[in-house]
């Protein structure tokens, strides 16, 4: 398949754009792959790509029940970042970070990843003190984060309700420079056609119905487009691991399923260029390039498989933004859209062989889970060729709940919808 | 030739005239304009310039699915982008700017975007910018100095950046049943509705009610449509059951029949009245609704299709009837099925020359042909436009002769016209019924998607269920004379010659999106619904595909030889259309959160006090007397306390009053401690803990009768306590007794603290000594101060002899005033947090920086708390491995050796290296310590106590601050407790 | 006995405010009440409480939720389940009620200062209240002397309708203020009094 | 969604809290069972269908109720005190 660059596309033009092959090719299911991957969003695909690029195992078939990247890859607010507070966090999530910055040149299609930074607002001396905490225990692993003082934030972001009587006065910040957005679409379309190119099917409109046992030892899986074996079974399907796990006979994990509502408002002229988050609440914005304001806040909060959310917590969102931007009240809202969210119990996501032989686990995901895509893959591929974790993901077991070893990022214990 | 106002007609006021300005230019028209009629009357047919190519555009639609003419409208410093000219009723004063265009709208260097069209087809920006892989501009270097000029050439409207100081507002609506859309379905609902008594809802987003019926020529029971419109809105006004909500737009259909509607309360005028929302957003609970929304029609897509001057077939019809508004003078019709001939009749009504009607079918009714013959003109059946000409705007088409779906070569006419009118066919609203539930129902008749079946209570009525006629609206009921034309459409999406270049066809008008980049993203594997719209952006500007996605998703299922109805279609989502961000925020849209203060507020606020938010809550800060830093201020109070006697406002704290002959029991189960051997008229301090074993939340718990306990919690976890206690009663022991009511706002408390403490009480409280014997430590007595009933309790958090004075909130602050009297010779000091902070960071209490979530009582050292003699919350899983590793970080003391402050939220190393590496832990609070002369602060870390007399340094790379430390115990001063025992 | 500090006092401006055109559709007041109780039942005592508030108030309150009574100086309502608010004009009702409740029917908690009162009255207050609160207030869904617990976000709200176009507004007292502004501006567009 | 509160009717979301996942049963405090314990405090059923479910009418009469509610489409098919049928 012909490589992506400002060559081919002024060839492409020159012959009206007629000459232009498929992103990926539509394969039908083999009867058999050394790995089957459920899940052909982000994370399933960027496994699929590591094991092939990384690993060498290129019989691999990646199965997704609809359209390629139907999930939270293409639902989430783009934001890319590492600005984690617990080292295993940290490490993790900058090892991410390290990947998205080579991501386009590895993929050979631009994922359009933009270091624009995230700006984390602080608006009491408490959570000054909380973000330098943060700030710092990034930077002792070798991450990047600056505090910023009243003058520099309002000066880096206009429009910035800085008043003294704004109800919750922004004192400062904390800013990841490296961090920023990323097209999320692209990058399941990128991760496919470099596993595509690297000879991995996927399986469009292949829909998981159940597991093929031998004893306790998974050897495959039926699905809508017939049976499939595999040397072993991956499990990265994010927000539907509760009804995936189900078929494996798994019925109880340290997960829930919750909504997590985004927006989108009418395209502007360029107005912030941060990823900007709010502490007086829980509230993220930034702006596309195509110019619409991406921004979301808190989960609705209750469990739920449907991709729609409900009104108070559309309403909630919106007062927190205009909290942030009294500028903003006569912007519209364009789009609004659910995703479904893994919540973990901690906050902190689960990559792990098992809990069955044969089978691979990866959920847990909570709000992390687009900037997560890179290492996410890369470890979860490590983990199912080597059939033990790699040291970034050792932490992310599932008996951790059990063993009392938790990686509580917001300190909010066993209530996902606080994560 | 160019758009103008007709010499008669329409609805407008032609007696009054309003002034408007559009890019500076000064302007007329009339009420009852909207800005789109207003600059058509005016002779402008350019009005923006498209998203990507920056072609000129002119007003395509009369209503909500308008893509093309957006304009910002100015109000004083405010700004309001990207509102279509069709929504915008014309007022005196009303100031618009065009906008995406640079640096004129009639010439707009943008515009050079089109020449390189191939190259900028779809998805084009996925397959480069990525830059070279090595070098200077490796990595995202090169993709984010490309991006910066996309993004500054992408978005439509400029935002401002000054604040919106116009109102918002709320509003929740109750009602039977709630009619949305007021046209002759919607009408004939509401009355219907309103007949049976039900309370009635109406809304309507345009301004006026009556929807189709005003710019149809139907007649009603034998009178002209507009007057039966007028009767039975009149009717409606006058009942009492019916709520008329006209600019009202039902934008979002959530859960248990909720609707989200945004009313436009203000736009139509320069100023609002006092009091008076810009927008209202309502929140309608609805046992019904009808959805009577109506239909959209849609455009053929052709080569050269988005000339200003192209408009739908029933916009052109509704400037002229409507708007007495002719949108050319000499107009062709482009139509794939009949109404679109009855919008020739109403164009030549009007005074407008039809020029030629030109159909894609070989055969058309009776009634077309009639309605083609009063209209005038040529007409051309079996023809298609194949092309367009006009630089800014529509000079001429070109057409051929068209059959089997397909331009058949030779034959080409051309027509000089100035407006064409086009209708492929119409596309049923069924917005709201898609986000009500399931995907909608293709119809092979109407070539539309039909509503799905409900999966809510709503039923449909009118052009909604796919029956476009008036008469079918309005039911068999009323007698309807109208042209009986057939709305079934040839199903002719795409003109498509063959062979030669053809210029571009436009399917996505604002974003650009043409028929080959459709094909474009099929050939490149991006072939379901969600695929193309993502690889395209078709359907995602501001009009959001009202007149795009059904053409879009046809040229795709042709592209892949499939059916349409086997292609599907996108689900609709919230919101139908653009909702102000200002409506959705409401009453919080500055004024965010409520306020809470305690009775004493404006006594610190008198004095000077800097005050600090603490969750809703005000609390001060410091009391600075003149030109103290904060360091300053907050040593002087604490040191008060330590050498007299301070006073703090604690009203804050969390207070639950835990009645019940179970109370005592109930305590035992949530406290690690034991509370039931607690006596009456005694106070303890307790540890909560989650059921994970995990620190929650501590204070003290008063016994102030047998079954009567005030429960004290920090101020940030009072609600969460609250619900936590509920949670137990209601869901694990509702056999216990217990009621737990939350009594934060009754009391007011002050704590008067330091070794003059007991000397301040005696001076003024009456009714009971206060003595040791009397009033020991974690004792409580009963009093009055100043007349005004107190509870005292003896318990400190500072460590110096202090007690906690407790009155009703409305005798606060004459409490307050009392004890600063009474304190006066003991030169008491009012203190802040800062000071309350220092005290216990010096005295090694811990607070919500310490108990964050994550910490478990061992490691905050607290293991003293927990009972070995009954089970409690958390009690079976504090001892899991992984809270009692070595490893786990737990609660230390640090000085600083380089007497420098400190700061919260730096980190503890070993060793200071090149790098910041290796932290073993973090500083939580820190302070000049008054008591010890020496920057002191809290920290956690790895192995605790372990280090004691430890050489560590602290790292604060975020605020470039390095040095060495000791680590020592956290009981700073006085551990014996002695002072406090005093 | 010191005297009753409001928290609205600085912000509480007698007199017509707003769209003086509107007529004063709608009057505010800060009412004080001397006492304002809480009564809570143990399960299955809840007759046994209504039979102690009819002998402390003189008003038999029906079992249905939300009943409620009101007269010139004395309301009483049922709010929870088991839970009921007893306001009189007069100080310290709540000792009374402590000697006629004992432990075995339920527990009284004196809220007297801990909840400021509003009251709302006028052809509009219906409107201005809608603007507040998610509950349907038409004189069907909401007759007059029911009660009903609701927020205002944060701002938790006990309400009852004490006449036509009357209700009483309970709100906790640290939030008062905010409240008071808040309900202000929405009597605004219609004019209101405040007394 | 409107959830019923039985003592205070039909009431908007906005006026509930979630407090969780209603199938789960608090082992015997005496217990010493970390598997049960660890079932109590993590593990999920995270139903797709019909949900056993606390909510807290927590902006209302303040009562926990438990809800069963479908996760696929949010019908609440259910309402009742918690103290009356809490397992």
């Amino acid at each position: 398949m012909a490589e992506y660059s400002f060559l081919s596309l002024l060839r492409n033009a020159l012959s009206g754009n007629e000459d232009w092959k498929p992103a990926w090719r539509k394969p039908d299911p083999r009867p058999s792959y050394d790995v089957i991957v459920i899940g052909g969003g982000g994370h399933g695909l960027s496994t699929a790509y590591y094991l092939a690029k990384e690993h060498g195992i290129t019989n691999v078939a990646v199965l997704e029940k609809g359209y390629l990247g139907s999930g939270n890859v293409g639902r989430n607010t783009t934001i890319v970042r590492s600005n984690y507070l617990l080292p295993d966090n940290i490490r993790f999530y900058e090892h991410s970070m390290k990947l998205w910055e080579n991501l386009s040149h590895d993929l050979n299609y631009n994922v359009m990843f933009s270091q624009r930074g995230v700006l984390n607002l602080a608006h009491t001396p408490a959570q000054m003190d909380e973000h330098a905490r943060r700030g710092n225990a990034m930077r002792h692993e070798g991450g990047d984060a600056v505090l910023l003082g009243r003058e520099e934030v309002a000066r880096m972001v206009p429009g910035l309700d800085m008043s003294a009587s704004a109800r919750f006065p922004v004192l400062g910040g904390l800013l990841q420079p490296r961090a920023g957005t990323a097209r999320h679409d692209a990058v399941a379309w990128g991760y496919a056609r470099g596993a595509d190119r690297r000879g991995v099917d996927i399986l469009e409109n292949c829909e998981v119905t159940g597991f093929l046992r031998e004893g306790e030892r998974v050897v495959g899986v039926t699905t809508t487009r017939g049976e499939i074996r595999a040397k072993k079974v991956a499990v990265a399907v994010a927000g539907s691991t509760g009804r995936v796990m189900k078929l494996a006979g798994i019925d109880n994990l340290p997960i829930e399923s919750h909504v997590l509502q985004a927006f989108v408002s009418e395209s502007l002229k360029p107005l912030i260029n941060q990823v900007v988050t709010f502490g007086g609440g829980h509230l993220y914005v930034s702006q596309s390039d195509k110019g619409g304001l991406v921004f979301g806040g808190d989960l609705d909060g209750y469990n739920t498989y449907a991709q729609r959310g409900n009104l108070p917590l559309v309403e909630e969102v919106m007062s927190e933004l205009l909290a942030m931007f009294p500028n903003l009240a006569r912007v519209r809202l364009l789009r609004s859209w659910g995703g479904v969210m893994d919540m973990s119990m901690d906050g902190s996501p689960i990559i792990t062989p098992g809990p069955l032989p044969g089978m691979f686990l990866n959920c847990g995901w909570c709000y992390g889970g687009f900037k997560a895509t890179p290492a996410s893959g890369w470890c979860f591929a490590h983990t199912i060729a080597r059939g033990e974790a790699h040291p970034l993901n050792a932490a992310f077991t599932l008996d951790r709940f059990a063993r009392g070893i938790l990686i509580d990022e917001k300190g909010q214990g066993a209530t996902p919808k606080w994560h | 030739m160019s758009p103008r106002r007709a010499h008669n007609g329409g609805r407008i006021d032609r007696s009054t005239t309003l002034r408007f300005t559009f890019d500076g230019t000064a302007m007329t028209g009339h009420a009852g304009d909207t800005l789109a009629s207003a600059l058509l009357a005016n002779g402008i047919s350019l009005i923006g310039r498209s998203f990507k190519y920056h072609r000129p555009r002119g007003v395509f639609s009369a209503g909500i699915d308008e893509p093309n003419a957006l304009v910002t409208v100015i109000k004083g410093n405010l700004r309001e982008p990207n509102v279509p000219a069709t929504q915008i009723e014309l007022y005196d004063g009303l100031t618009v700017e065009s906008q995406n265009r640079f640096p004129s709208l009639a010439f707009d260097i943008g515009a050079a975007n089109g020449l390189a069209g191939n190259l900028f087809a779809a998805g084009f920006y996925y397959k480069t910018f990525m830059g070279p892989v090595a070098g200077p501009l490796k990595g995202t270097r090169f993709w984010m100095f490309c991006e910066h000029f996309i993004r500054r050439a992408a978005g439509l409207g400029r935002a401002g950046h000054e604040p919106d100081t116009d109102r918002y507002e709320k509003m929740y609506g109750f009602c039977d049943v709630l009619v949305v859309g007021s046209g002759p379905a919607g009408l004939t609902a509401a009355r219907d509705a309103a007949a049976d008594g039900k309370k009635v809802f109406l809304a309507e987003q345009e301004p006026e009610l009556g929807g189709t019926l005003r710019w149809k020529s139907a007649a009603i029971d034998g009178r002209p449509a507009d007057d039966w419109v007028a009767s039975t809105l009149a009717e409606l006004a006058a009942l009492p059951n019916v709520t008329l909500l006209p600019r009202t737009t039902v934008w979002g259909y959530y859960d248990d029949n909720a609707l989200g509607a945004l009313e436009r309360v203000c736009d139509h005028k320069a100023h609002a009245a006092i009091g008076e929302p810009r927008h209202r957003h309502w929140t309608i609970r609805a046992k019904d609704v009808v959805l009577a929304t109506g239909a959209f029609e849609r455009p053929i897509v052709f080569p050269g299709n988005d000339r200003p001057g192209i408009m739908l077939a029933s916009a052109a019809a509704r400037y002229a009837t409507e708007y007495g508004v002719l949108p050319g003078e000499r107009i062709a019709i482009f139509a794939n099925n009949d109404s679109a001939y009855e919008a020739a009749l109403s164009l030549k009504d009007a005074g407008a020359e039809i020029a030629v009607i030109i159909d894609v079918r070989a055969g058309v009714s009776v009634a077309a042909r009639e309605l083609a013959r009063e209209a005038g003109g040529e007409l051309l059946l079996g023809y298609a436009v194949t092309n367009t000409s006009g630089a800014r705007r529509l000079r001429e088409i070109e057409v051929q002769p068209f059959a089997d779906g397909k331009i058949r070569e030779g034959g080409t006419r051309a027509f000089v016209v100035d407006c064409l009118a086009v209708s492929g066919g119409w596309s049923p609203a069924i917005h709201l019924a898609s986000q009500a539930g399931h995907a909608p129902q293709w119809d092979e008749a109407l070539q539309a998607f039909l509503p799905p079946a409900p999966t809510q209570r709503w039923t449909g009525a009118g052009a909604f269920t796919g029956a476009f006629s008036t008469a079918a609206a309005l039911g068999d009921d009323i007698a309807v004379n109208e042209p009986e034309i057939e709305y079934d459409p040839a199903p002719v999406f795409e003109i498509r010659p063959s062979g030669r270049k053809s210029a571009k066809a436009f399917v996505d008008l604002q974003h650009d999106v043409t028929a080959s980049d459709i094909r474009l993203a099929h050939r490149e594997g991006f072939r379901s619904v969600e695929h193309l719209k993502r690889y395209t952006t078709l359907g995602m500007a501001t009009d959001q595909g009202k007149s795009s996605n059904v053409p879009g998703l046809a040229i795709m299922a042709a592209a892949r030889g499939l059916p349409i109805s086997q292609v599907g279609t996108t689900r609709f989502r919230p919101p139908f259309s653009g909702v102000s961000l200002g409506a959705l925020a409401a009453d919080r849209h500055g004024h965010f959160k409520p306020e809470r203060l305690t009775p004493m507020h404006d006594w610190h606020v008198a004095r000077g006090a800097k005050m600090y938010a603490a969750g809703l809550w005000h609390r001060p800060m410091i009391y600075g007397t003149g030109g103290e830093t904060v360091e300053q201020a907050y040593v002087r109070e604490a040191r008060a306390v330590r050498e007299t006697v301070g006073i703090v406002d604690v009203s804050t704290l969390g207070k639950i009053a835990v009645q019940g002959p179970d109370a005592a029991e109930f305590l035992d189960r949530v406290y690690t401690n034991m509370f039931s051997t607690l006596p009456v008229n005694k106070a303890r301090y307790g540890l909560m803990l989650r059921e994970e074993g995990i620190a929650f939340d501590d204070g003290t718990t008063w016994r102030l009768g047998e079954h009567d306990f005030l429960m004290t919690t920090t101020t940030a976890n009072a609600g969460k306590v609250m619900q936590h206690l509920e949670y137990y009663l209601d869901c694990v022991w509702p056999e216990l007794r217990v009621h737990v009511t939350s009594v934060t706002d009754q009391w007011a408390g002050a704590a008067v603290a330091g070794p003059n403490a007991r000397h301040v009480l005696e001076s003024c409280v009456d009714g009971t000594r206060v003595d040791n014997d009397a009033l020991p430590f974690m004792g409580i007595v009963r009093g009055e101060i100043g007349g005004a009933p107190v509870t005292i309790c003896r318990l400190s958090f500072s460590g110096e002899l202090a007690y906690e004075v407790y009155c009703g909130a409305g005798h606060g602050q004459h409490v307050w005033d009392a004890l600063m009297a009474a304190g006066r010779t003991f030169e008491i000091v009012p203190y802040g947090l800062e000071a309350l902070g220092t005290l216990r960071i010096e005295k090694g209490h811990v607070t919500g920086a310490e108990i964050d979530g994550r910490t478990s009582p061992r490691d905050l050292y607290l293991d003293w708390m927990l009972s070995k003699k009954k089970p409690y919350v958390g009690s079976a899983m504090v001892d899991r491995e992984g809270l009692l590793a070595a490893d786990r970080i737990r609660l230390v003391g640090i000085v600083a050796l380089d007497d420098r402050p400190l700061n919260g939220g730096a980190h503890i190393v070993e060793r200071l290296g090149e790098e910041p590496r290796g932290s073993i832990g973090h500083i939580t609070a820190f302070c000049f310590s008054p008591a010890l002369g020496k920057y002191i602060a809290l920290a956690i870390v790895k192995g605790g106590k372990a280090r004691h007399g430890q050489r560590a340094y602290v790292s604060d790379p975020v605020r470039n601050r390095f040095g060495p430390v000791e680590i020592v115990s956290h009981h700073f001063f006085d551990p014996e407790g002695s002072r406090m025992h005093g | 006995m010191a005297d009753i500090v409001s928290p609205l006092e600085p912000v509480y401006r007698r007199g017509a405010h707003g769209d003086r055109d509107g007529g004063s559709a709608v009057t505010l007041c800060e009412t004080r009440p001397g006492s304002i109780v809480q009564l809570a039942a143990w399960p299955g005592r809840e007759d046994a409480m209504r039979a102690a508030i009819r002998d402390a108030t003189g008003f038999s309150l029906a079992q249905a939720p939300g009943t409620g009574h009101a007269e010139e100086n004395r309301s009483a309502f049922g709010f929870a389940p088991g839970r009921w608010l007893v306001v009189d004009q007069i100080e310290g009702i709540g000792e009374t009620l402590r000697e006629k409740i004992g432990t075995d029917l339920g527990t009284v908690c004196d809220l007297s200062h801990g909840r400021t009162a509003i009251s709302i009255e006028g052809e509009k207050a219906e409107r201005v209240l809608s603007k507040l609160f998610a509950l349907d207030f038409a004189i069907d869904a909401f007759p007059v002397g029911q009660a009903k617990s609701t927020a205002h976000h944060d701002v938790f709200t006990l309400l009852q309708r004490t006449g036509a176009d009357r209700f009483e507004l309970y709100v906790y007292r640290s939030f008062a203020r905010s409240f008071w502004h808040l309900i202000c501006a929405s009597a605004e567009e219609f004019g209101y009094t405040v007394e | 969604m409107l959830i019923a509160c039985p003592y205070c009717g039909p009431r908007d979301l906005s006026e509930f809290t979630y407090q969780g996942d209603a199938n789960r049963t608090r082992p015997n405090p005496m217990s010493n069972d970390q598997s049960a314990w660890n079932a109590y405090v993590y593990e999920r059923v995270n139903t797709a269908g019909d949900h056993r479910e606390f909510w807290q009418h927590s902006g209302g009469c303040r009562a926990h109720l438990v809800v069963i509610r479908s996760t696929l489409t949010h019908e609440i098919k259910s309402v009742a005190f918690a103290r009356e049928t809490a397992k």
